[in-house]
Parts: C-alpha cells; structure tokens; sequence
C-alpha cells in the first residue's frame, strides 16, 4: 500500500482500471489528509474527531492502518493511543535528541505505585488502594496524581455507599508509551494470576 | 532473627522507609525466602511481633497501623496453635493465611510491576512528540484549558469557606452594652422608682423582634453589672415576671 | 530511494552485494537519526546541528536529499529553509487543519468556581449559585461560561418567578473525563481524599 503516488499511476488505460486507480487516488489523498491533521495537532487526535474532519473517508480505520504502514519503518511512527492517534519518534533513536526536557514530574515512591495500583487494577476505590498497599494513602497524594493528568475519576462504583473510582487516562498511556492498559508490563500474567479482578475490557476499543 | 540482623540505628531507619505494615511484612518475608509461596506464615509473625516488640523497647511511637497488623498477627497465630475444630463458622486460619500470602504476593507484584512501568521509555524524555507546530493564526480556535483537579478545588474552595468561615456578627441588630449602661443609668437615676427592664429599651430598638430580643439581652447583662457593682438592685417578684430596677439609696449602700 | 527497509533486502548473497547492501543500511539509518532529531526539534535544524550530531554520516547532504524524497509525496514535507530543515504540512491540507489549531485559555477564579457550583447542584439557579458562592456574579460570567459550551440552560424552576437554571453538558463530560456528574467526589469524599489541605498555586515538581 505505500507510497502509491499520482506518478507512478499514470498508465492505466482501460475504464476499470481508471476507475480502481481514482478510487486509489481518493483513498489516498485522505490518508494524507489524517497525516496533515494529525501531524499538526499538538495533543493527540481521537479518531471522532478525525471522522468529523474527514466525513469522505470511507474506511477511517483501514486509511489509518495505511497510513501507520507508510510510518512503520520510519524513526517517526504514527501510534495508537487508546481511541486517538499521534506522531511518536521512536524510543531508539532518544539518544541523538537532545532537547530540553520538558516537564518532569518527580513522583514519590508511593505515588508511583499508587499510581500502577491505579493502572493496574482501575477502575478502582482509594479504599482498595488501601487495601493492596496495606496502608493509608496520605493526604494530597491523590491531588497530585491526578494534576499530572494521568489520573481521572472513573464511574462509581455499584457496591453500597457507590464510592468513587479512579482510572488512568490517555495521557498516561501516552507518556508511557502505552497503546492499552493491557501494554501494562506483565498485565496479561498477573490477570492469569488472578491478581487483577473485575477488570472491564474498555468499551470504546476500536 | 531480626534483632540480630539489624543494629539498633539501622532498626530505626528501615522502619522509617517502610510504606505501612504491609510492605514491612513484605520484607521480612522477602528476606525469608524469595519465593513467597514458600514463607513460613508462622516465622513470620514471629518476626514482626519481634520488630514491633523491639520498637517498644526503643520507645519508638509505632502508628497505629502497624500495632494494628501486630494485634491481627497474633490472633492469626494464637488461631494456627488452636486445635482446628473450634470456632467453626469463622474463617479457618488456613484461610486466613493463604488471604495473609495473597496480600503479600500482590503487593509485591504491583512493586514489581511500578518498577517496570517506570523503566519504560517515558514521552518527552525517550521519545518525542513533533517539536514544532504550524500557526495557521487565521482561524485560531480557543481551547479552554482547564482540568479536573481545578474544578474539584474549586468546589472543595467553596465548601471550606462556608464551613470554616469565622462568625461574623451583623453589628446593625447587636445592641451593645455600653449603649445599655447609658440607658439604665439615664433612667434608674432620675427618681428612686422601680423601673421595668423592657422600658429602658430604647424606641428604635422595638421595632423588629430580634432587636427587641438582642436589647433585653444586653440590657440584662448590664443590669447585672451594675448590681455587681453596687449601684442598682434588681428584683423579680416570681419567675417568669418582668424584672424591675432601681439605683441604690445612699442609706441602702450603707 | 524510498523505503529501502530491512526485510526487503534479504536477498543479497555475494559479498560485494552484501556490502553495498550494509552500506545502504548504514545511510538509512542515518536518514532515519535525521529524520527524528527534524521532528522532535522546536526550530529548523541547521546542516552543521545535524552534522554535530550525526558525525557519522558520511554525505549529509545526500541524506537529506533522500529523506526529503521519501516525504515527496506526503502531506509533511521536509523543507530547506536557508541552511536549515524541518517538516511543514502542506498548505494545501491547511484546510483540514485550520480545525485543530487551538489556542488554550484559562477559566477565571470565579468562572470555575461557578462551574464547580453548576456541576455539583445542577439544575441550579442563578440566585443560589450566588447564595452558595456568598457573592454576586459578574456580568458576562454566565456569557463566557455557555461560551465554553460546557454549560447550558435548563429547565425553569417551578418557583414564582419561573428562574432559567443552568445545567452542564455532554461537552463538560467529554472534556473532563467523566461518564456522568454523579461520579464527581462529593464534599466528603474530597475531605477525605485530602482536597482541603492548602491548596498551593505553585505546580508540582516539575
């Protein structure tokens, strides 16, 4: 599929083939269309979003599945992140880029494994929380995690008292360059284990 | 055991990297076997008990959630020394120790796991988003930029405020004692009548029911001051009936 | 020159052939540092930046020439901008694009204070909205927040008067992360979950 191009086309000549070649034409020009907007966009783009932006494109999901092949073998890839899609360089080549950091969020050591507690086990309640850490959580570490973004309220819980749940967000699968929660090291093993119960498979999969 | 691995300064600052009593359980256990599934429930038992035992003796203040797992501890033990067939409807202590070893294994697996997840390459650090983005300034879009932890501290904002304000008094309706001395001693020392409380009140203070109330109150409390300082008696001539005033005679005082 | 990956040159057998095929790795591996450092960069990259940190590579002028080729035909497109390079969109896409460009505002103290207030008591009237904040709104702050599209009219109360309430919408759902309002933390589990500590306006360790 790469790199069909206007020029390497011009041959056709029967009617059939003019017309699977302008419906190649057509196809990819809106694969460049969803690398100009996402190329563009600061935060990563949902795929609603590129719908609404491209109503013409008739298979979203295969013109992005291209367009993540024309990328494959490229330092820049383009990578899924839950539901959206962004332009990531790959970790490899961190080495010959030397830009100024950022934003680097220091976490506590009880904030971090809270935080995979979160990851792990979401949607979850602080007094579950509690419960796998054996121990309190103090005071302000939930502010802080959920103002490094990676944290959000999830729905609550349908047990007595209906507590608030906490879940992890695109951000985070995102900055640990995570397509799923189930790209969670060793997800799939502790799952098998039975360490991580009740966990919904995400409904807007795509 | 525990003692004899660790010096009595080392003692004390283990104590303080531990997250709780769990992960202390945690690494007692680990330094008994590494493989949890192997750990003797009864050593290690033995073991906390011992390091509670001994922060005592070192008159450290233990939080209350690590005396908590010790008392727990002990119950498990005393329930693993009791012969099995009592207590039945309770949970068995072969129960309750495998739940002790599920605890300990998942914790160590969720520290396993957020030390893996940390070692991952991190955006912005080992790899990049595009650094550069085109302005197109035409049509610039505002995007309010706003998370949930601001509203959330909003809300909380509002809350403490209103819970955690300081009274405050609406001055305008509080009849004040200095203007009630005036009041009585203008008129308790024009004659040696008896004057009733309720007319010393001033006019404009009778015209809403909470001036009415907050000028008797104060009128009361000034009268009484002034009884206590020997210059007027107060006298009711059976409870609930109305108080009457007058200053006190010269010959009275004596 | 597009493309070259590994896997399509297996088939090199003769030691020359072999040669001339690890050089060619050699370059698209260089094309590739290239193209990430490009990328990742805030500024056009000057040829002696890329040479610094490519020291390497043997023509970095070909390089470039090369990678400019492989974004020939895309939407992005490698440009030379005096003696520098970096990756523009196509103005022809900018249509597409114009959609994601966003310039990020932050909401008044009392803005979100307000929304706050709407969310937790909604459907809520302006007249409570001022007696639960213990101050009056200004004018226009009802305006900007139905501007943002996170909060709407609601039903009219049924009080003499008939008072417009104010609701939140879907689009403060969205945004927010939320699946419903009632997944908010109420007072007492924002006390408990520590949100009442000093708040500070500083950000976290950054």
């Amino acid at each position: 599929m790469n790199f069909i191009h206007k020029n390497e086309n011009k041959n056709f000549s029967s009617s059939q083939d003019n017309l699977s070649h302008l419906k190649n034409e057509v196809k990819f020009e809106g694969e460049k269309i969803l690398e100009a907007i996402i190329f563009a966009s600061k935060e990563p783009v949902s795929i609603n979003d590129l719908k609404k932006s491209c109503p013409f494109i008739e298979d979203i999901n295969e013109s992005l599945k291209n367009l993540t092949d024309v990328y494959r073998n490229r330092a820049v890839n383009l990578v899924k992140i839950k539901n959206t899609y962004a332009f990531r360089t790959l970790p490899y080549y961190s080495n010959y880029i030397t830009q100024t950091i950022e934003k680097k969020v220091k976490l506590s050591k009880a904030a971090k494994e809270t935080l995979a507690v979160i990851a792990y086990h979401q949607p979850v309640t602080r007094t579950e929380i509690e419960d796998i850490r054996g121990v309190s959580l103090y005071k302000g570490l939930m502010d802080t995690l959920l103002e490094t973004k990676w944290v959000n309220i999830g729905p609550r819980r349908d047990t007595p008292g209906m507590p608030v749940t906490y879940v992890t967000t695109n951000d985070f699968l995102d900055h640990f360059g995570l397509h799923t929660v189930k790209d969670l090291p060793n997800f799939k093993e502790l799952r098998e284990a039975g360490f991580l119960t009740d966990f919904k498979d995400e409904e807007f999969e795509i | 055991m525990l003692q004899q691995n660790i010096t009595q300064d080392k003692f004390i600052v283990d104590l303080n990297g531990f997250d709780g009593p769990l992960e202390l359980l945690l690494s007692l256990a680990q330094k008994q076997k590494v493989d949890l599934k192997e750990i003797s429930i009864t050593e290690l038992v033995d073991q906390y008990l011992s390091f509670v035992k001994n922060a005592s003796k070192l008159k450290l203040e233990l939080a209350a959630e690590y005396l908590m797992m010790a008392s727990f501890l002990t119950y498990l033990k005393s329930r693993i020394l009791l012969p099995k067939d009592c207590l039945e409807d309770e949970l068995t202590a072969s129960e309750m120790e495998k739940n002790l070893a599920y605890k300990l294994k998942r914790l160590s697996e969720i520290k396993n796991c957020t030390e893996e997840l940390f070692l991952k390459p991190k955006l912005g650090i080992d790899f990049f988003k595009r650094g550069f983005y085109e302005n197109t300034d035409k049509k610039v879009i505002k995007k309010l930029d706003s998370s949930l932890i601001e509203i959330l501290r909003a809300f909380a904002k509002i809350n403490s405020k209103r819970i955690f304000s300081p009274l405050k008094f609406i001055r305008e309706s509080v009849f004040k004692i200095d203007q009630a001395l005036n009041s009585i001693l203008g008129l308790v020392s024009r004659g040696k009548n008896w004057v009733l409380l309720q007319e010393i009140i001033p006019r404009e203070w009778k015209d809403s029911k909470v001036k009415v109330r907050s000028a008797m109150a104060t009128t009361f409390a000034a009268s009484l001051e002034l009884v206590k300082s020997g210059d007027c008696i107060l006298e009711q001539n059976s409870p609930f009936q109305s108080l009457k005033i007058k200053s006190k005679d010269r010959e009275d005082k004596k």
